[in-house]
């Protein structure tokens, strides 16, 4: 017994259950909280559980992947609109009749998925144990060499996909101030005398006499 | 000469530069003065704190004209006055606020008996509260201990006023 | 006789001068004019060939175009006149022509449209009686809808929306039935064509139902007595124009498409349900032809008239079956159905530009303001009293023939039948005669009427070509019996075969 | 532990981000972030399934969603910011201009 | 068995203190070494009195004396601040901090987690220190510390771009994203080690890697003139203490990496069999301490640059020239020149 | 990796990826507002993309297909006649979109140069052969769309339609996604040939039916069909209308090659499964889209249902073998054609500061300008389906497809919608030949805007003349598949 709790199998099942307790609670307040601040936040455990749930699948290349572009990058990006953009949080308002029927058709759908993926399926299931890998393979260049090699055109594809959310979102949020002041010093340095003075040759008033009465 | 720009730039050269100055002073010697070991000579002019002098005959020099008070700028002085039993005018009080004075000297130059002064000393300190008035009584002691510095002083500049 | 791609040419000409006078655009309208009728004349023109080469001795289609136009549905560009057809394309050239010449002064507003709309119009008409794929049948009868719906719509009267709409909704509802039954056809013998159609075999309940979404198109279309009610209100708002066209030559669509659907494709279940559309003729006849009697519109009048008149038509058609049964003289009922459409697309035609002729100048279509027209316009109370009398059937005009053919035939089926489509001459002569009687004879009703001059040249021009075609058709109708003759009775052999 | 803990973990995940997709009526941020749930749970059945076939191919799809999710997410972001500029809200009920 | 697993157990925990208290230690020195490198350049002494037994060891004993202050005084929290976040926020920084040292060898074999994949690693690892930087901006509750934060975050998380380009140049050369195995990868004296081929990713990465760690003259973030003190200006005592903990760790980390990645890490600059050429836990803490000296250097040399001039100097020049000179690598390793390929 | 001679093959889309980022550039260095320039080099780009298309199917054996990029990519008989149609359609949508935004004073070169990236996106998910890329191309596709219908971001409809489209089309994804896992998990493989082997292999497919369930809600929330079509009118009405006509048109033609790639090509061995659900599907949506298209009157809203009532009838043709799937090919490039037309002609009508928006909006276009009612008319009859237009015909064959297979009532449905749904059609010709006209503003599209519109409408007569060819393409086409 004891040398069952202690061998590797049972730590990992054991870290299974953890980090999947961490990743539906996290989910869980992700989508209920009140403050988006602390969905956010709880948004942010939600991957770092699953990174470390995929690290438990040894695929150690995406997990680090997810925490390096999702909690690095992109979350930080939803702090920044989430703090720059001055959020009012509502009183609650209770739960609307709208509210409790969403969540009765998600729990169905949820025991529903459960009872197919949990019952149906497992017959259906490819294979049941996971692949253990010898000592020196890596992670790494496996993914790496099927995408340089195999899928090198979706690779260059989704560069375009990056290039196109940069252009989208300079587009969107980039504004020219209106009371922009700030002038041109490139213009100024090459201003010349005669943009700048107009003479202008006049004939020499005559008194009073505006409308010429001659 | 847009290129020479932009490979001095993209160089670093004046950032080496900058660092090339910063680097040779680093083993340059310190311009440090390691006081308390070593102290710069003060100026005969050097503003610290005050003290209220005496004639040679132990007489305050002192006559209450309140002209000190009056141009105080920061209003740290506080002065009542009596007639003595000689029927002489004297301050029954005087009082310099330490935290209000900012060390200007206009009261030792409006002062017509050279009593009020500004001597040399600027390394003190208080050690409790409502210490930072100095009555009569301090001021007079501190130019009892100070009467020669401060002396000395007035007349090394006495020919520059 | 296909290098000459004659009846290509008559469908696409056509179009083409609609394209062309649409980009005319709306300032040159005398030019509008111009080109369409030139246009439709080069349309009558070339279907004088059309007439004059036709092999009177053949069933077989002719002119024959063929061409594989969308393979995967093997619908084909198929076009072929027999005896049926030919007659009606002739008749629409001419129409069309008349109908142009008549819209010449009336119509002021989007002249090139109208023209335009007109030529498509008539395009659509002559592919619709020279399909020979039925795809190509459905779509030009679709296709009509559109100018029809703007012709209506755009010139029409005071409440050309409503009509026009209703119109529309009734013609195209039964078309698409037929589109049903045109796919079931050719889910069950893989063609679009309709001679092969007719031979295939089929069920007496699928023919029922064929014969239904069949009729329902072409009941309409013709129209029958339960889905009459767009025509008085087409007719009413429709200009002049529109009016003529309608009843001259749209009419006759729904006659024609059953001679070229119902009886060939489903023999058996038309003659089970003759008595259905015999029953329906001859209310229409009866009870529409009374109806006619207390109109007060003179178009609404002459729109009912239609209607019984075309009532007999489908007598006719229907007919045929009983006389198959009963052996007697098929020939006579069809060639009168068919005698029937063409007299009625001259005599209909005229009536309606005659009213169009005293709505010009006087604005009002009711009979009760006018009185005494004779009076005024001499020269068009004449053409109106003819073409009133050969509405009425009178012997010797083209009325005549077909109702007379129809009614003698309609004898050897049943005699009660007869009896009501004879009574019928007498309503008809009754509505006529009345409204003639109103409108040209008698005192001088109004200011209005004592003002009016007759019509002009331009107008006599088209009343007594009309007139003529009324008088030739009525004295000697052998040329176009004639022409028929072997068709029908290639139609005749098709029908009385049963196909369970 | 089988690929079946994993899938229906996964399945869990995506019943809660749908959820949260549809209950949710006070906030768009919510909306999004729940819609990286939703990927997040894709991924993670990806991931499972390519462990347990040892195959690659699922590690690398799931490079790209990550790689697509983030740009994605950046427009959403910026379509937000652009939504609040003009109404100084991000109630989901106040989208509701459009109707018919 | 199971002792075996409770050793393996203890024998880990042992190895992280063992980094981490003399990382805590040189954190503190670097402290001091700061300030008196900066006074020497200013022409100053820079703290020289704090001893010990009443020596006083040329202020040797200084950050002992801060730690102390530091830790005894009290933690100030602002009216309406999410305590919570408030506490959180310089944990998180001084967490990821020392997170990314579990991969960084210090020498052949002396590396806590020689994990394949370490430099995406300790790329997550220092891209998540903004997380420290941005929950303290917003749960102290007050504008200077939100401005603050949020400049500083945008900053770090722009670098990190031209960083991680830089990065993928010395991904190139070594072919391994396992940080023993790019040190193995210079081995063979000064020539073969990776600035040379990489010299501008090598400045590129050192200098973003200033920015990222908002020191001068990138420190805008808590530039005082407007900001007052940026992000951390709520912050004070032992809270404060861990925040500037985590930013010296993140200094070291920056330049042991640098030494790693472009130095040849343990490697002697030296070719041969002498005893000098020997590779050697100390020539990496030389190279480390190289670039330490030269973080201190450019405070003490360069004034502080404009926010926007920063954006600009990621986005518009750094980031291009990377690409730019990622492609003359990548020709480089197709055509193995030099030694380095 | 790949080999040189594989880029012929791509030629194509290198040559539409470079005019983007030209267009891109000469948009941000070019000052002139009007941006001709920008239009042409779109223009132009397109052009020698569709010379590479023609040439490289010249070049390749007609029906041979070739997978490149390891199986990354294919170049086949349906992607070369797709391609063709979507840079076809493209012209216009170029023309017309920049009359558009001169008169809104919006015009930008990033518009044009994500709708090239849109463009690229649409030929990626034509030719894709591996989930991946076709996943990749459709997230190309969205994220341009996205960025456009905000484009007009000072319009508070424009950023409400984008942020509905954004969350809808990100749900999608995601259930696009999850059901690729599944299939993914079931076959082990994301190649398109190999899942199909994989499925015609094993015995169970209960897993990939579960994943099929996934991806054809996502494929059909993309292609806006009912029930999951919630998006469409709104982002229709929403966007500006130069992006609602580049949304309506190519990327359907998109979607639909992703549709055959996903559910013909891959999951071919489940056919039955399939059918079923795309039959509900189907039907749905041409319920609901004419339906609800009766009510409206907001044209782009209008169009937006009927556009929901003509991608059931697409889905229809799915029913219908390949026989079928030509039959939906056909509609769908003709649909596109329309609806390019259609949006054309409010933007013709449109004029500064002013968008012919609302129905009442044709009100008397006749009278206004009779050529315009005209070629609206032509447009109009053929969404409805009226013969003898092009629109009739494809409506026709399609039915035709489904028919063979005995679906007789889903037929008789069909049609009847369609008949009910000819009179919101109806509608809008009698609003603009039979009412009178409220404003007499002269149309100010220029030459060119008005003569390509012309000849978008008059194809809908045209093209009745390359029937036989068309259609012989798609059985080509599909055949080859």
């Amino acid at each position: 017994m004891i040398e069952y709790l202690l061998s590797g199998e049972f730590y990992q099942i054991m870290l299974f259950y953890v980090y999947s307790a961490i990743l539906i609670g996290a989910a869980l307040a992700v989508v209920t909280m009140r403050n988006s601040i602390y969905s956010a936040l709880f948004l942010i455990l939600c991957f770092f559980s699953a990174a470390a749930l995929w690290m438990l699948l040894e695929a150690e290349f995406l997990a680090l992947t997810l925490v390096l572009v999702y909690v690095g990058a992109v979350m930080v990006l939803f702090l920044f609109v989430i703090m720059m953009l001055d959020i009012k949080v509502k009183a609650k308002s209770g739960m609307s009749n709208y509210t409790k029927v969403g969540l009765l058709v998600a729990l169905i759908m949820a025991i529903e998925m459960i009872l197919l993926l949990g019952k149906k399926l497992v017959g259906v299931l490819p294979q049941d144990d996971l692949v253990k890998h010898a000592q020196g393979h890596s992670n790494v260049s496996e993914v790496a060499t099927s995408l340089y090699m195999k899928y090198s055109l979706p690779f260059e594809l989704a560069s375009v996909v990056l290039l196109v959310a940069i252009i989208a979102a300079v587009l969107l949020t980039l504004r020219r101030r209106d009371d922009y002041k700030i002038v041109n010093p490139e213009s100024q340095v090459h201003v010349k005398a005669k943009d700048r003075m107009r003479v202008v040759k006049m004939d020499a008033e005559r008194g009073n006499n505006i409308g010429g009465e001659e | 000469m847009k290129i020479i720009k932009y490979l001095k730039s993209l160089t670093l050269k004046e950032l080496l530069n900058g660092m090339t100055v910063t680097g040779k002073y680093f083993f340059k010697r310190k311009f440090t003065i390691r006081y308390p070991e070593e102290k710069t000579p003060k100026s005969d002019r050097f503003r610290g704190l005050h003290a209220l002098r005496r004639y040679e005959n132990g007489e305050e020099r002192c006559i209450a004209c309140k002209l000190c008070e009056a141009v105080c700028p920061a209003l740290a002085i506080t002065i009542d006055s009596e007639m003595r039993e000689d029927g002489s005018r004297r301050t029954t009080k005087y009082e310099i606020d330490l935290f209000k004075c900012i060390y200007c000297g206009f009261c030792e130059e409006s002062c017509p008996v050279d009593s009020i002064v500004l001597t040399d000393i600027h390394e003190f300190h208080f050690e409790g509260k409502d210490k930072n008035v100095l009555d009569k009584q301090q001021l007079l002691a501190i130019g009892d201990m100070r009467e020669k510095e401060v002396a000395n002083a007035r007349k090394n500049d006495a020919e520059y006023r | 006789m296909s290098s000459l791609s004659l009846l290509s040419l008559l469908i696409w000409l056509p179009i083409l001068a609609a394209f062309g006078i649409l980009a005319l655009g709306p300032q040159r309208a005398g030019m509008a004019r111009l080109f369409a009728l030139a246009s439709s004349l080069v349309s009558l023109v070339l279907s004088i060939p059309l007439w004059m080469n036709f092999d009177k001795t053949t069933a077989a289609m002719q002119f024959v175009e063929k061409f594989n136009w969308i393979p995967t549905l093997n619908i084909n560009y198929h076009l072929g006149v027999d005896g049926i057809a030919m007659p009606l394309i002739v008749l629409t050239t001419f129409i069309t022509v008349l109908t142009i010449l008549s819209a010449w002064k009336v119509i002021q507003k989007n002249v090139h449209q109208f023209m335009a709309a007109f030529l498509m119009l008539e395009a659509m008409m002559i592919g619709v009686f020279c399909a020979q794929d039925a795809m190509l049948f459905y779509i030009f009868f679709e296709a009509m809808l559109i100018p029809m719906f703007l012709i209506i719509g755009v010139w029409g009267g005071p409440n050309r929306v409503y009509a026009t709409i209703k119109f529309f909704i009734y013609t195209f509802f039964g078309s698409v039935f037929m589109l049903i039954a045109l796919i079931y056809l050719y889910m069950k013998g893989g063609t679009f064509n309709i001679a092969e159609m007719a031979a295939i075999p089929l069920s007496l309940t699928e023919q029922i139902w064929l014969f239904f979404a069949f009729f329902l198109a072409f009941a309409v279309k013709i129209p029958m007595f339960p889905v009459h009610t767009w025509l008085p209100d087409a007719h009413v708002e429709a200009p002049t124009a529109g009016s003529v066209i309608l009843a001259a030559i749209m009419l006759k669509i729904g006659g024609y498409g059953f001679l070229r659907f119902s009886l060939p494709i489903t023999p058996d279940a038309s003659s089970e349900l003759g008595w259905l559309v015999i029953t329906l003729s001859l209310i229409a006849i009866v009870y529409i032809g009374l109806i006619a009697m207390v109109q007060k519109d003179m178009k609404k009048l002459i729109a009912y008239s239609s209607i019984s008149h075309m009532g007999f038509v489908t007598l006719g058609i229907f007919i045929a079956f009983m006389l198959i049964a009963k052996g007697g003289d098929t020939h006579m009922a069809l060639e009168g159905a068919m005698a029937q459409m063409v007299s009625h697309g001259f005599i209909s035609a005229a009536l309606f530009l005659c009213v169009g002729v005293l709505y010009d100048r006087m604005h009002t279509r009711l009979i009760r303001d006018y009185g005494g027209v004779i009076n005024t316009m001499p020269l068009f109370g004449a053409f109106f009293v003819f073409f009133a009398m050969s509405n009425a059937g009178l012997p010797g005009t083209s009325g005549f023939v077909g109702e007379f053919m129809v009614i003698l035939s309609a004898f050897q089926a049943n005699f009660w039948f007869a009896f009501l489509a004879a009574i019928t001459l007498i309503f008809g002569a009754a509505y006529s005669l009345w409204m003639v009687k109103r409108v040209v004879f008698g005192e001088v009703k109004s200011e209005a009427v004592s003002q009016l001059t007759d019509i002009t040249k331009r107008e006599t021009f088209i009343l007594a070509v009309l007139a003529i075609a009324v008088l030739a058709l009525g004295l000697y109708p052998e040329p176009l019996i004639d022409v028929m003759r072997v068709s029908v009775s290639h139609l005749i052999e098709l029908i009385s075969i049963s196909k369970v | 532990m089988s690929l079946i803990h994993y899938l229906v973990l996964a399945g869990v995940l995506f019943v809660i981000s749908i959820a949260g997709i549809f209950i949710n009526r006070r906030n768009v941020l919510i909306l999004l972030m729940s819609i990286e749930l939703m990927l997040l749970s894709v991924n993670i059945n990806f991931i499972a399934f390519s462990s347990y076939l040892n195959d690659v191919q699922g590690q690398v799809f799931v490079f790209f969603i990550l790689t697509v999710a983030a740009a994605e997410a950046a427009i959403g972001l910026a379509i937000l910011v652009v939504i609040f500029r003009q109404r100084k809200s991000l109630e989901v009920d106040n989208l509701n201009e459009l109707k018919g | 068995m199971i002792w075996d697993q409770i050793w393996m157990i203890i024998w880990t925990l042992l190895k992280i203190v063992a980094i981490v208290l003399p990382l805590i230690i040189v954190v503190a020195y670097l402290t001091y070494a700061e300030r008196r490198v900066i006074g020497f350049m200013q022409g100053r002494m820079g703290p020289n009195r704090v001893g010990l037994f009443g020596f006083k060891l040329w202020g040797l004993a200084q950050p002992f004396a801060d730690t102390v202050k530091l830790l005894l005084k009290e933690i100030i929290f602002p009216a309406n601040a999410n305590k919570f976040l408030f506490l959180m926020a310089p944990v998180i920084t001084l967490a990821t901090a020392f997170a990314a040292w579990a991969v960084v060898p210090f020498s052949d074999g002396l590396v806590l987690a020689d994990i394949n994949a370490g430099l995406v690693y300790i790329l997550a690892m220092t891209s998540l220190g903004v997380y420290g930087v941005i929950i303290a901006g917003w749960a102290s509750n007050s504008k200077y510390a939100l401005l603050g934060a949020l400049r500083s975050a945008a900053q770090i998380v722009s670098y990190e771009i031209s960083m991680g380009f830089a990065l993928v140049g010395v991904l190139i050369a070594a072919g391994s994203l396992n940080l023993t195995t790019i040190v193995h990868g210079q081995a063979g004296g000064i020539g073969h080690w990776f600035f040379i081929p990489l010299l501008p990713l090598f400045v590129i990465y050192f200098i973003s890697g200033v920015a990222e760690t908002n020191r001068a003259p990138f420190d805008v973030a808590e530039g005082e003139s407007e900001i007052v003190a940026g992000f951390h200006v709520e912050y004070s005592g032992a809270a404060f203490a861990l925040f500037f903990l985590g930013e010296y760790a993140n200094m070291i980390m920056i330049s042991s990496l640098a030494a790693i990645m472009f130095l040849g890490g343990w490697y002697s600059p030296f070719s041969g069999d002498s005893w000098i050429a020997q590779p050697s836990i100390l020539w990496f803490f030389m190279k480390t301490g190289f670039f330490l000296l030269l973080y201190l250097w450019f405070r003490a040399t360069f004034p502080r640059y404009r926010y926007d001039q920063i954006m600009r100097l990621g986005w518009k020049v750094f980031i291009p020239i990377c690409i730019v000179w990622i492609m003359v690598v990548a020709v480089m390793k197709v055509y193995h020149v030099g030694p380095w390929f | 990796m790949f080999g040189w001679s594989e880029l012929t093959p791509a030629l194509p889309e290198l040559i539409i990826l470079a005019t983007a980022c030209a267009v891109l550039l000469l948009g941000l260095f070019s000052r002139s507002e009007k941006g001709g320039l920008l239009v042409l080099t779109s223009i132009i780009g397109v052009v020698f993309a569709a010379i590479a298309t023609a040439k490289s199917h010249m070049g390749a054996h007609e029906l041979v297909k070739q997978v490149l990029f390891n199986g990354n990519f294919v170049r086949d008989y349906m992607g070369d006649i797709l391609k063709i149609a979507v840079y076809f359609i493209m012209l216009f949508v170029f023309i017309y979109s920049k009359q558009y935004l001169r008169n809104k004073n919006i015009f930008k070169g990033e518009f044009y140069a994500l709708m090239l990236f849109g463009l690229l996106g649409i030929m990626i998910m034509i030719s894709g052969y591996n989930y991946i890329t076709l996943y990749i191309g459709l997230e190309l596709v969205a994220l341009s769309s996205y960025a456009l219908v905000a484009f007009d971001r000072d319009n508070a409809q424009s950023n409400e339609s984008a942020m509905k489209y954004f969350i809808l089309g990100a749900i999608a994804s995601g259930m696009l996604l999850y059901g690729m896992s599944m299939i993914y998990g079931a076959t082990g493989t994301l190649q398109i040939d190999e899942i199909s082997a994989a499925i015609g292999q094993s015995q169970n497919n209960l897993l990939v039916v579960f994943g099929l369930v996934f991806v054809l809600v996502g494929v059909s929330f993309k292609l806006g069909a009912a029930p999951f079509h919630m998006w469409v009118p709104d982002v229709y009405q929403g966007a500006p209308t130069a992006t609602t006509l580049f949304i309506s048109s190519a990327p359907k033609i998109a979607a639909f090659a992703f549709a055959i790639r996903i559910l013909a090509q891959s999951l071919d061995g489940i056919i039955d499964q399939w059918q079923q659900i795309v039959a509900v599907i189907a039907i749905l949506s041409i319920i609901i889209g004419n339906l609800f298209a009766l009510q409206q009157d907001n044209i782009k809203r209008l169009f937006a249902y009927s556009t929901v009532s003509h991608i059931g009838f697409m889905l229809l043709g799915f029913l219908g073998g390949e026989d079928g799937y030509s039959a939906s090919m056909f509609y769908i490039i003709t649909y596109a054609l329309m609806s390019v037309a259609g949006f054309g002609m409010i933007i013709v009508l449109s004029c500064k500061g002013f968008e012919a928006e609302k129905i009442s909006d044709f009100k008397g276009l006749n009278q206004r300008n009779g050529w315009f009612a005209f070629m609206m008319l032509l447009i109009i009859a053929s969404m409805a389906g009226f013969p003898p237009l092009v629109g009739f015909i494809s409506k026709l064959v399609v039915l035709k497809a489904v028919v063979d297979q005995g679906y007789y009532v889903l037929a008789g449905i069909a049609v009847i919608f369609a008949v009910i749904g000819s009179f919101y059609y109806l509608k809008i010709i009698k609003t603009m030949y039979f009412d009178e006209s409220d404003n007499d503003q002269e149309i100010t599209a220029g030459f060119d805007v008005k003569s390509i519109l012309s000849f978008n409408a008059l194809l809908q007569l045209g093209l009745l003349l390359f029937i036989p060819s068309i259609l012989s393409y798609g059985v080509k086409a599909i055949g080859s598949l």
